[in-house]
């Protein structure tokens, strides 16, 4: 039987549903600080918005609380600005509810790994097809600059005048140890690549978790610098393509082999260097292929 | 033989055993049973917090406790008439509260020496004559199985399984109760384990012939069937009944149910309930934790769904933050919370009315709320659907409060038709060139529902503070003093759209009692054999606590003295005076158990004998 | 030239510009430099919620307010008598709040074309007239700066960051304040910076020199020291206030502090301080939400810490059941709640008082606390060394409220002596022999504190109802009731151990005010003002909210009118009609902003006059 | 300076403390069902006590909700039987205001997996030394049999009549992804395995993680059956231990050889069986062992 909401959503679109990115910018000004990386997250989702071929308003995008937070306001479809930590447990509730809609969850490192770890973790392993954007700025922004989960050992914050004591999480390690089926990471550097992580992550059946390196030139300036900054780049970071060598290095010299073990269902690589550690994965499982990317 | 026929107009059954004894299932069995037949039921299980206690012990004693009468029956008995007790300790735990010249059906080999040593018994009573007080009709029900089994080829092992149905043969014979309804249950129940169909059938017969051919069974028990409001009857308890309310609800407002729940003492029932309906198309999400149900809730709230969450005190108080955040954004949304004992774990099987404060004053920040509360289980089913109604009508998260005592305990309910509930229909937005997130129904001050999939809608919603009308973020100083003070006057609106109370008993009278919730049974047993007994007490019972009924100011007014009685040490009380200015004499059992008949009668009596006193 | 010095009682300065104009510095070198020359000093930071706001926006307009004087000064000022405006904005959103006659220094590059259409400005208000009615004075203040390091080789760059430091330097000759103290700060600050710290010390310099100079600077304005209770001082906020208090109430007891909380605004300073102090043996844990950050708190005080947890509403939303559970185990702690405008996200940087509901009855079940409210900054040290008293007395966790205003508005604090403060020993059990985890002594009716590490008395403790005396498990109805009152009880008795309220303004009026948190400047000060004037006002404030001191019960008997001003829709006003059974006028402003002094003067001229009128 | 509280932690113990396992047995009834998995988790625990070879009052058990919640008051040492879904938090606050004590947790696969989760996984990654030991019997317990985060796919309980939905955690590759340092696993029937991994716990510095297979008699009765009755167990489970070849099978004729790819951090095998997969993992990191084994 058909419910007074299905009569609603049901409801034909009138005109055209080919829209141009500027279609999905609301009226309003971004009130992110000048340099925040959110602007070069804000562009290529609004860029993907049309390559989803479906109307505006079967769009929806959830947030938590922190600078990320403020994501639903910049995109002219539905929008939630929820409490602290819990966008993934509203998007589940949103999409189990109304399956007809495409929902996204703009999220960050302290909303989601800290607070909303919970959610994250059961998100990942329940599979509700959403798809979950974390802006990893690697410090609590909104709040003035104290140490996230990802901030890395010895950091100095607000909160670790003498430097963070703790391990930080691997956010894309966690999301593959809860069972996830789509994890990605980009930086805010690469807009393109990130375009393309969207893209596939709006295919993607499933739970898709994007961790996005997002620079917060307020409280955590060049915190990725180390791989990022166009001299060291090639040599620290590894595109991570499905069956693609991994090769990388300014000359393309540098590679990383695996034979020997079957990998029937996990591969791990590590890259080391003396600034950073960046771990590679790639997971392919019954239900569906991931791709994780520096 | 022959054997006497007494009549009755209410009598009080426990089934007393131990934990693995099967008395719960008895006890429903007999219930169903009596209200099929027509008397009316109201039954409570009491069983220990331990999933399985040590065998005999006075902590594992496990027991279903069922009144009945032909007239109306409020409460599961203040005294029992008849108490099947299965072993030593759940006489001992259950004596006390047997009437003097009450039955004992006593199964002979629970009172064996290990049995009495656990009871903590120097002798044995049924032999000590310290029961002499009482009729007892000891038995072996063990061996009279044994016997009976003896031809069928059936093991030795399943008999012990089915001693409770030969305690309910027993009972059925007593109160002359069709058997074929068990029969269908057992027929569904064991379909594919023959044996002990088989045997359970058999022994349920057994139980009634030992009773027809004993001459310790000298008299059966006849009620006549009570006088109820034409309609089919349901057996059913409170969490059943917000279960359905809920389901009915959505059916009524057209739109699909989404649960999001997390399980708790005493409210699982209701996930379980509700799981079990998926086919009806009905959505939940059992969550990682409470947080995220009532989360999961508010995100199908917003996407149009008609959406709950169900708990108990620790999870309501771990859902506070975002019942604040349902407040802000103006979702519907039906919260039920299953009182039980607190503070914190507290006692967790036992019922308690002290989440009041909780529920109205709970959250951070200016966040008003409508409380409801069911004062029976059946009344369960009409608060949810209450709940619903406000929550759809006024666009507010809306608290509804039942506690274990009514959430388990079951009475008749009347199906209802759905045209015989309220309207339902949500507040849908129709027209996006008038529409914005905070414009209002000049009336009801609810703001219109408008979910992803509208077109021409696309609006953002969220915690911080909004502007009126747009709904754009807004730190304005007037705008924030104006939207909090339309939440609360949208709250407040709702007095004039709910029933007036009804005053029972004597309005007349100089001594006023306000209840609220599950104490209704106890309350109105006592005010009704008060009357009964030609004097005067008046009774006002609330549903609503926030806001009040707009008559109550008027009727407290009118009483010398007011009672509130409560299952707290004064909440209710407190929120009244606050409200009226008016001192009100508190009455405050906070024990995890109902308030008696007797214990309310007795207050009563109390008051107006110090009137009388005084005059 | 001749300047002329004006003597005064008090002043309210404001600094106010963009987010990047660093005003919060300057207005906090200018008051902590005003604090050490002995004058009152109340200041108040208002800065945007957004981290960095466009640049020239009008919600992008950052402010520091000072109010200083030679007598005590409780609020940071109603109306501004100085307006430091670094651009169009700034100009625009303060000058609704400055003084007829007012000066305004307008920083001239700052209302140019862009900033004038960024402040929604048609005209440019230096030049078309509008400001008549106050004393403007505009000077280009970067063409000055540019002018002043043209020799120091310092780089253009940095000329655009110290304008601030121009700007102090122009108010301290205003003032006639010593610069030491700012060029030791900025010595420290730059020790890595050479240039940074010669531009900085040269352009704070080049202000004074400025003012001395030009002729638009006509006046010097001379404060008298206020007479304080002799001592040291320092300039203190309320979270670094609360801090210290944690501080030195652990050394007072003689036991490690422990902080386990999550950041949130405005409540994050207090763990910035605390994480300063590790050197000192502190132990804390950013957790990685605010349950944990309670959990934690409770596990450290179960090993004998003095254990505390800070947040604002929605982090005390969650932790609402781990209080239950401190509550049940009966365990110190220290809870403080710096409270913001709700409900849910509201509005985070605002103040408000809207979280006392909560504070009083959030919990689930019968949860009694002790709950506080500091006055003022330099009270919140007071009323954290008072819950950790209460804590560690009586074995209970205690809420102490404080809200955005005073925790992040500062005054002057004299630092007490160790022995000055009260004694905060805690009840360690001593005897094996005589410990039992219920034990209590009989006058508080505390349990006594036994750690894990004291050998003999191993025990176990929890959320489940505990039989009274051993600790057991206990689901015994009598035995229920029993700790449910001793719990309520234990709290009721704490009012015997506080201070009884005492009456300001003029206690034999007609007319009583009762105030509680934050609201006490701008009501101390009207009620002041009122007498000053001759006219009878009565004026109680409340530090202690649970229970409330016993001597106001027979104060609110004696009033013919009371008047409860709150940031809120009338909580305190309920609690104490339900108690009292009076009624009582509530004012309530709710709009994320403090009251000002004029605002409860007029209520206070407002209702004496229409007990005039009455007469 | 020494603190007051620090003056009593400090006294020194009285008598001998050369304890025997009934020591630690205080004078109540244990109330899980007869036949309950948890019996076999408090045995080693009571052997293991003595050797730690401090003195009881040092030594603390927290607990949050369900059946595991009760281990506290069977064992007499200083207990705190906490909420639901806390006891990780409860005790890190312990073990931080306390380093002195020896600090335990028993909890469940509900309390530590579900309204536990973010708890569990920060305590893996912060690393703080107590030992978390979680009765896993696949099912919520106390709460009279509705499925957990650990129950399969299927499974059908009180609250999911026609089948659980979702994937289940692992719950050791949860904990090795979000970091922790020892992960063990092992199954009530097997108390002297049990004893030794309790004995590592212990003896590991940083947080320990022992996930124990409990039979839960009531609600999930015969749970494990498929790899730990006796006919199958030897084919269907593998003993894992630090440097020891992984052979199995009843003739010890089955093995699992890794070569060729360089292990410096992780090896990840699977043993995959038509009735159950187990994951067999074993980390090496830079500051300790972890264990593993099912
Ligand atoms: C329940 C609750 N706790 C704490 C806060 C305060 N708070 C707001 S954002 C935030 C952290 C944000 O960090 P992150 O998610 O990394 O976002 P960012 O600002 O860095 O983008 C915190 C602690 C809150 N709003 N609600
Ligand atoms: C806040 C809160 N939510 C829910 C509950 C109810 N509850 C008690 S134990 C439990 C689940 C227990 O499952 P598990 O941890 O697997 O323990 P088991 O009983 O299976 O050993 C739940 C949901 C509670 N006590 N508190
Ligand atoms: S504070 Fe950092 S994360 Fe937040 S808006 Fe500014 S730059 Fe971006
Ligand atoms: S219900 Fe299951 S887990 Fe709980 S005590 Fe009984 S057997 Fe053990
Ligand atoms: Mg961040
Ligand atoms: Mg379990």
């Amino acid at each position: 039987m058909k419910t007074l909401l299905d009569e609603i959503i049901s409801k034909p679109h009138i005109g055209s549903i080919v829209y141009e990115p500027k279609d999905f910018k609301p009226d309003v000004d971004v009130r992110w600080c000048a340099g925040c990386g959110g602007y070069s997250i804000l562009s290529p989702v609004q860029r993907i918005m049309p390559e989803l071929g479906i109307p505006k308003e079967k769009i929806a995008f959830i947030s938590g609380i922190g600078c990320s937070g403020r994501f639903p306001y910049y995109m002219d479809v539905y929008g939630f600005h929820g409490i602290h930590g819990r966008a993934i447990a509203i998007a589940s509730g949103l999409k189990i509810g109304r399956p007809d809609l495409s929902v996204w969850v703009a999220t960050g490192d302290g909303d989601n790994m800290s607070i909303g770890g919970n959610h994250f973790i059961h998100g990942c392993r329940r599979n509700t097809n959403i798809n979950v954007i974390m802006f990893n700025n690697e410090v609590y922004s909104l709040t003035k600059g104290q140490y996230s989960p990802t901030s890395h050992k010895g950091q100095i914050t607000k909160s670790s005048p003498l430097g963070a004591l703790d391990e930080p999480f691997n956010p894309a390690a966690l999301a593959l140890g809860a069972g996830a089926t789509f994890v990605a990471r980009g930086i805010d550097k690469d807009r393109n690549h990130l375009q393309s992580l969207f893209e596939r992550a709006a295919a993607h059946n499933g739970f898709s978790f994007i961790e996005v390196y997002t620079n917060c030139n307020i409280f955590n300036d060049g915190a990725f610098d180390s791989f990022t900054k166009k001299d060291v780049r090639e040599d620290q970071t590894v595109m991570l393509e499905h069956g693609k060598p991994l090769v990388f290095g300014k000359e393309r010299d540098k590679g990383i082999i695996i034979d020997g073990l079957n990998p029937r269902w996990y591969r791990w690589w590590t890259v080391n260097t003396p600034w950073t550690t960046c771990w590679c994965m790639m997971k392919k499982t019954a239900r569906s292929h991931s791709y994780w990317a520096i | 033989m022959e054997k006497e026929i007494i009549y009755l107009d209410e009598i009080t059954v426990r089934f007393a055993g131990d934990s693995g004894d099967g008395m719960q299932l008895a006890g429903k069995q007999f219930s169903d049973a009596s209200a099929s037949s027509g008397v009316d039921v109201n039954t409570f299980p009491d069983f220990p917090s331990e999933i399985r206690a040590p065998e005999g012990t006075l902590y594992g004693v496990s027991a279903f406790q069922i009144k009945l009468g032909s007239t109306a029956v409020n409460t599961h008995g203040d005294e029992i008439d008849l108490l099947v007790a299965m072993n030593a300790s759940s006489l001992k735990v259950n004596l006390g509260n047997l009437k003097v010249g009450g039955i004992i059906i006593a199964n002979l080999e629970g009172f064996d020496s290990r049995n009495l040593k656990l009871a903590k018994y120097s002798s044995n009573p049924l032999e000590d004559g310290s029961l002499k007080k009482y009729q007892v009709i000891a038995l072996d029900m063990e061996a009279i199985i044994k016997e009976e089994l003896k031809t069928s080829g059936i093991s030795p092992k399943i008999v012990k399984k089915t001693k409770n149905f030969f305690a309910l043969g027993l009972t059925y014979w007593l109160f002359n109760r069709p058997m074929e309804a068990t029969v269908k249950w057992l027929n569904a129940k064991f379909k594919n384990d023959a044996d002990m169909l088989e045997a359970n059938i058999r022994v349920l017969n057994a139980g009634w012939n030992y009773a027809l051919k004993n001459e310790d069974f000298k008299r059966q028990y006849n009620l006549q069937p009570a006088k109820f409001e034409k309609g089919n009857y349901r057996n059913i308890s409170g969490n059943h009944a917000v279960a359905l309310g809920l389901v009915v609800a959505s059916k009524k407002a057209n739109i699909p149910l989404f649960l999001g729940t997390y399980p708790i003492t005493p409210a699982t029932d209701i996930l379980q309930y509700i799981s079990g309906y998926k086919k009806y198309g009905i959505r939940h999400l059992q969550a990682e934790d409470e947080i995220a149900g009532i989360a999961s809730a508010i995100g199908a709230s917003y996407g149009g769904n008609l959406a709950a969450t169900t708990t108990s005190g620790p999870g309501l108080s771990l859902k506070i933050e975002a019942i604040g955040l349902a407040v802000m954004t103006e979702l519907p949304l039906v919260i039920v919370d299953v009182m039980r004992a607190g503070p914190s774990t507290g006692l967790p099987t036992k019922p308690e009315q002290s989440d009041l404060y909780q529920a109205m004053y709970g959250r951070h920040g200016e966040a008003p709320l409508p409380v409801l509360a069911a004062a029976s289980a059946a009344d369960c089913f009409n608060m949810t659907v209450e709940a619903a109604r406000l929550a759809l009508k006024y666009m507010t998260p809306v608290i509804l409060l039942t506690d274990g005592y009514i959430a388990q305990g079951t009475e008749p309910w009347r199906i209802p038709e759905l045209n015989e509930l309220p309207d339902l229909t949500p507040n849908f937005a129709t027209d996006p060139d008038r529409f914005a997130p905070y414009v209002r129904d000049p009336q009801t001050l609810a703001r219109m529902w408008a979910v992803p999939g509208m077109q021409g809608m696309e609006h953002r919603i969220g915690g911080l503070e909004k502007q009126n009308i747009t709904g754009a973020v807004s730190h304005d100083p007037e705008n924030h003093q104006k939207m909090v003070e339309i939440r609360q006057e949208k709250i407040n609106r709702i007095a004039q759209d709910i029933p007036n109370l009804e005053i029972m008993g004597s309005p007349e009278a100089n001594l006023l009692i306000i209840g609220w919730g599950s104490t209704y049974g106890a309350i109105k047993s006592a005010v009704d054999a008060i009357s009964r007994e030609g004097k005067k007490v008046a009774y006002v019972h609330l549903r609503h606590i926030n806001p009040l009924p707009t008559n109550l100011a008027t009727i407290v007014g009118r009483y010398k003295e007011i009672l509130v009685p409560e299952m707290n040490l004064g909440q209710l009380k407190n929120i009244l005076q606050a409200r009226y200015l008016i001192p009100m004499i508190g009455m405050n059992k906070v024990q995890g158990i109902p308030f008696k008949t007797s214990e309310i009668k007795a207050k009563i009596e109390e008051l107006l004998s110090k009137e009388e006193a005084q005059l």
